[in-house]
């Protein structure tokens, strides 16, 4: 797996999905569903599990996997109406990258066109995007992150960063080079005081 | 996205160095024999006569006033308004221009602004024209960015270094994320058929002897 | 008040040199001169450096390049050396070195993003027998010991606290996964890059039914996967 | 409410994370380096200034990795003991589904926790060293966020550095900017005392004083934030 040590793969299977289990499990009751008041967890029982392990455990027929709710048909006829403006970060922060991985997922309902949906939903928001991350005021530009999903955020915030970049170049008479680390001691000492130079000249003979 | 390894982008001061060996005429006022430089041969300088050196070396040559820069060719007001015409006539095409065009214009600014005069040429009217070029092209690009709705080969003849970079992280971290989108899908059949062998394979005997080896 | 003038910024600013102290210097190379072959040095280097920058995988190590550029370097230093005491020179002697200083820009930033990479997915390119031979042997050396320290820091930390048959830096677990190492972080090669073709490359493929012609001069954002066997042969440039 | 296993390691993680992005060095699109730096995974993009060095990197949350690594062991002896329970009827699915479900929870659990504290370990790992390249080589402060076997990375880390840098014949540490001029004008903001330099030899660098020093030793100094640097 490239993708190993990769921190947002890692969270983004952090999420969960509600599953109902075609077995029962040994001597997992209490630990899968907290509700649960037997040792072992009965079948047919309603449980979230986050992705990495309903993932699995659904490749081997053990579950069956249903979609999260901000992926049911209601919330998806809402994001099909206006999607710039849907709040995602709030119903998952990997959006996309989590649908995607419910995709791959075999027997999970309603997943047939769940990926047109995904591109669809990406394709309108990221438009919307374009006219936003350079032309907005700060203010409208902070309550705009606040609704995208990590990835689009990511991609906002090289725009901007380009833009500055671009900015910060042309306007500058020079390259300044400067620490990234901010020293704070006796920070105004030498401020009004009369500079002494003391690169000494190259002596020749 | 962030996908851990190792970031691909140039900055701008680094494109501006690689701008900086594009050649460019100096008229010295001192007379030496050639250079024999790594990047080549330059010389023999004469007072008062035209030499072509990169800009890095006019550059240096200029803020110890040992020359003037001739702004070249492209950078003349008639040229500059012709480009702009087509720039604007057009949407869906860029005009050729030199590919470091904003790094020399903003070197020229920086470095030899006062040099403009003594070619005739105004300085103030040329750097509003390519402020305006730079302008109109950005806006076509960002236009151009909406016809994105997949991962596609984008064909980008005659953009400039500069308005690579400064779309570079963004244009192609969304092709990336299309592209995405398309593997995704695809992914979905070559599952099912890995699954069908997973089952066979891992519910045998075989992790138990394994796990307790 | 500004700072004393030095003899290799050759003036301080806005102070005229009179032109007859420049003297007409020249230092003759020692082979034959600055000819078309030397100068493309500093142009391939850059070029180098470049595609290095903006390329996902580890490219081919170009030991030419890099052999010739360091001679370079240190002949461009002696000179400046051996001239330090004559002032008459005080410019040109300026002029090499800041020449000098550009070129090593490129040749350690070329030197240091191939070690990033390196550090990033060692243990891949070590395990590729076609991804290692394109490190020179001191990267091949310094992949090797990265590699070693990097296990030591997981096994302390953590690995050697893992319970059997999940305690290896290769596999997730020897216990039921597969025989194929999957933990090892590899170069996205899907990514996307600016190039400019510098051949007629004819038409390349770039789906199932989709071609696209790549005709020198030519400007593509693309998939790095379909172009890359042209970016060593210098038939495309990354940009 | 969804099960707890591996929270600790998640939020071990996620606190991380947190940290790292709030103490950003300056990423791939700041102006060190950039694309020719040293950009090591580091990779966050929001930019700007550290403002306190000593939170470049936060402890090694040994007590955390330690009850990670409990939740581990505790994982691995029910499968053990499940595994051995059932050793004389097998715990195929086809006889057992009920505990080779099991099984294959708590296998699932252990890669999980296992993937969470080495992406730990990763990403602190690339933080040091993006530090390291970035900032010079590591202050006090730093030093003491680090675990005993993260300090031993770094010295071997510095050695085989600077063999690599021996053998190539290059000083990799310095020249993260494309040099203008020869000499950059500088301000010491803390005192060094008098160094040497190339061309121009012993300069006395008392906070304060104003000098022109050769480009590379004056970006190193700056850069660590021993001198500013002044347009020339």
């Amino acid at each position: 797996m490239a993708k190993y040590y990769d921190v947002d793969d890692i969270l983004a299977e952090e999420e969960t999905l509600p599953t109902v289990f075609n077995t029962s499990v040994y001597g997992l009751g209490r630990a899968l569903d907290p509700s649960c008041d037997s040792k072992d967890l009965p079948v047919g029982s309603n449980v979230n599990l986050p992705f990495w392990l309903a993932d699995f455990l659904s490749r081997r027929k053990m579950l069956k996997p249903h979609l999260p709710k901000f992926l049911k048909k209601k919330l998806r006829d809402e994001l099909q109406g206006e999607a710039e403006c849907v709040d995602l970060r709030d119903r998952c922060k990997f959006f996309y990258e989590l649908g995607r991985k419910l995709c791959t997922l075999q027997n999970l309902d309603g997943s047939e066109d769940l990926s047109a949906f995904l591109l669809n939903t990406f394709t309108s928001r990221f438009t919307g995007m374009l006219t936003t991350s350079h032309i907005c005021s700060n203010e409208k530009r902070q309550n705009y992150t606040k609704v995208l999903s990590n990835e689009e955020l990511e991609l906002f915030v090289r725009a901007q960063a380009s833009s500055k970049a671009f900015e910060k170049w042309i306007y500058s008479k020079g390259l300044k080079i400067s620490s990234r680390i901010k020293r704070n001691k006796r920070k105004r000492e030498w401020e009004g005081q009369e500079f002494r130079f003391r690169t000494r000249p190259v002596v020749s003979a | 996205m962030r996908e851990g390894g190792v970031a691909s982008s140039l900055t701008n001061e680094e494109l501006q160095y690689c701008a900086e060996n594009e050649t460019i005429t100096i008229i010295p006022n001192f007379s030496t024999a050639s250079l024999h430089l790594v990047n080549g041969e330059y010389g023999p300088f004469r007072a008062q006569n035209e030499a072509t050196v990169p800009f890095w070396l006019a550059s240096l040559l200029r803020k110890r006033n040992l020359c003037r820069v001739k702004p070249p060719e492209w950078m003349k007001s008639e040229a500059l308004i012709a480009v702009l015409a087509e720039e604007k006539r057009s949407p869906n095409e860029w005009q050729e221009l030199p590919h470091h065009y904003i790094e020399v214009a903003k070197l020229m600014f920086t470095a030899a602004e006062e040099d403009f005069a003594e070619f005739d040429m105004d300085v103030h009217e040329i750097r509003r024209l390519i402020d305006d070029i730079r302008l109109v092209r950005f806006d076509k690009i960002e236009k151009q960015f909406k016809q994105v709705t997949s991962a596609m080969t984008i064909r980008l003849t005659n953009f400039c270094a500069m308005e690579l970079n400064l779309m570079r992280n963004f244009l192609l971290s969304s092709l990336d994320e299309y592209y995405k989108f398309s593997t995704a899908e695809e992914s979905g059949d070559v599952q099912q058929q890995r699954q069908t062998q997973e089952m066979d394979e891992d519910e045998s005997q075989d992790f138990q002897v394994r796990q307790l080896r | 008040m500004e700072p004393s003038p030095s003899p290799l910024d050759g003036g301080a600013e806005g102070v005229d040199l009179p032109p007859d102290s420049l003297g007409a210097e020249d230092f003759a190379p020692f082979n034959g001169g600055a000819g078309d072959n030397v100068a493309n040095d500093a142009q391939l280097m850059r070029q180098a450096w470049i595609n290095e920058c903006l390329a996902p995988e580890i490219l081919m190590y170009k030991e030419d390049i890099v052999d010739r550029t360091r001679t370079e370097i240190a002949r461009q230093e002696k000179i400046v050396e051996d001239y330090e005491q004559d002032h008459a020179n005080a410019l040109t002697r300026m002029i090499r070195l800041a020449e000098v200083n550009r070129i090593k820009f490129s040749l350690r930033s070329y030197l240091r993003k191939r070690l990033s990479k390196i550090e990033a997915y060692a243990i891949h390119f070590f395990a590729n027998d076609e991804l290692s031979s394109r490190l020179s042997p001191q990267e091949h050396e310094f992949a090797k010991e990265y590699i070693q320290n990097m296990n030591d820091l997981f096994q302390e930390s953590i690995l050697k606290k893992m319970p059997r048959d999940y305690d290896s830096l290769l596999h997730q677990s020897q216990a039921m996964e597969s025989e194929v190492p999957d933990m090892i972080p590899e170069p996205h090669l899907d990514k996307h890059v600016f190039v400019k073709v510098t051949d007629d490359l004819g038409d390349i493929r770039i789906d199932r039914e989709n071609t696209i012609r790549l005709a020198q001069g030519d400007i593509f954002a693309i998939r790095y996967n379909l172009i890359k066997e042209f970016v060593d042969t210098g038939r495309v440039e990354l940009i | 409410m969804a099960t707890d296993f591996a929270r600790t390691a998640t939020n071990l993680l996620k606190e991380l994370k947190t940290h790292l992005e709030a103490n950003d060095l300056g990423g791939s699109l700041g102006s060190v380096g950039g694309g020719s730096g040293y950009s090591g995974g580091d990779g966050g993009v929001l930019g700007g200034l550290l403002r306190d060095p000593g939170q470049a990197l936060p402890q090694f949350k040994e007590e955390e990795v330690r009850r990670c690594l409990q939740e581990v062991a505790e994982h691995y002896e029910s499968l053990v003991s499940i595994l051995d329970a059932f050793r004389d009827q097998g715990v195929a699915w086809e006889g057992r589904p009920e505990v080779a479900s099991s099984v294959l929870i708590h296998h699932q659990a252990l890669l999980r926790n296992k993937r969470l504290l080495m992406a730990y370990q990763n990403m602190r790992l690339e933080r040091v060293k993006a530090f390291r390249w970035k900032c010079g080589r590591l202050p006090r402060s730093t030093q003491e966020k680090l675990s005993s076997p993260e300090k031993d990375f770094v010295k071997r880390y510095e050695k085989m550095l600077a063999k690599y840098q021996k053998q190539a014949g290059v000083d990799l540490t310095v020249g993260f900017y494309p040099p203008s001029e020869n000499m950059l004008k500088v301000r010491v903001v803390e005192d060094l005392g008098t160094m040497e330099f190339d061309y121009i030899g012993e300069a006395d660098l008392q906070v304060g004083t104003v000098h022109l020093l050769p480009h590379e030793d004056a970006e190193r100094l700056i850069i660590e934030g021993k001198l500013e640097h002044l347009a020339n």
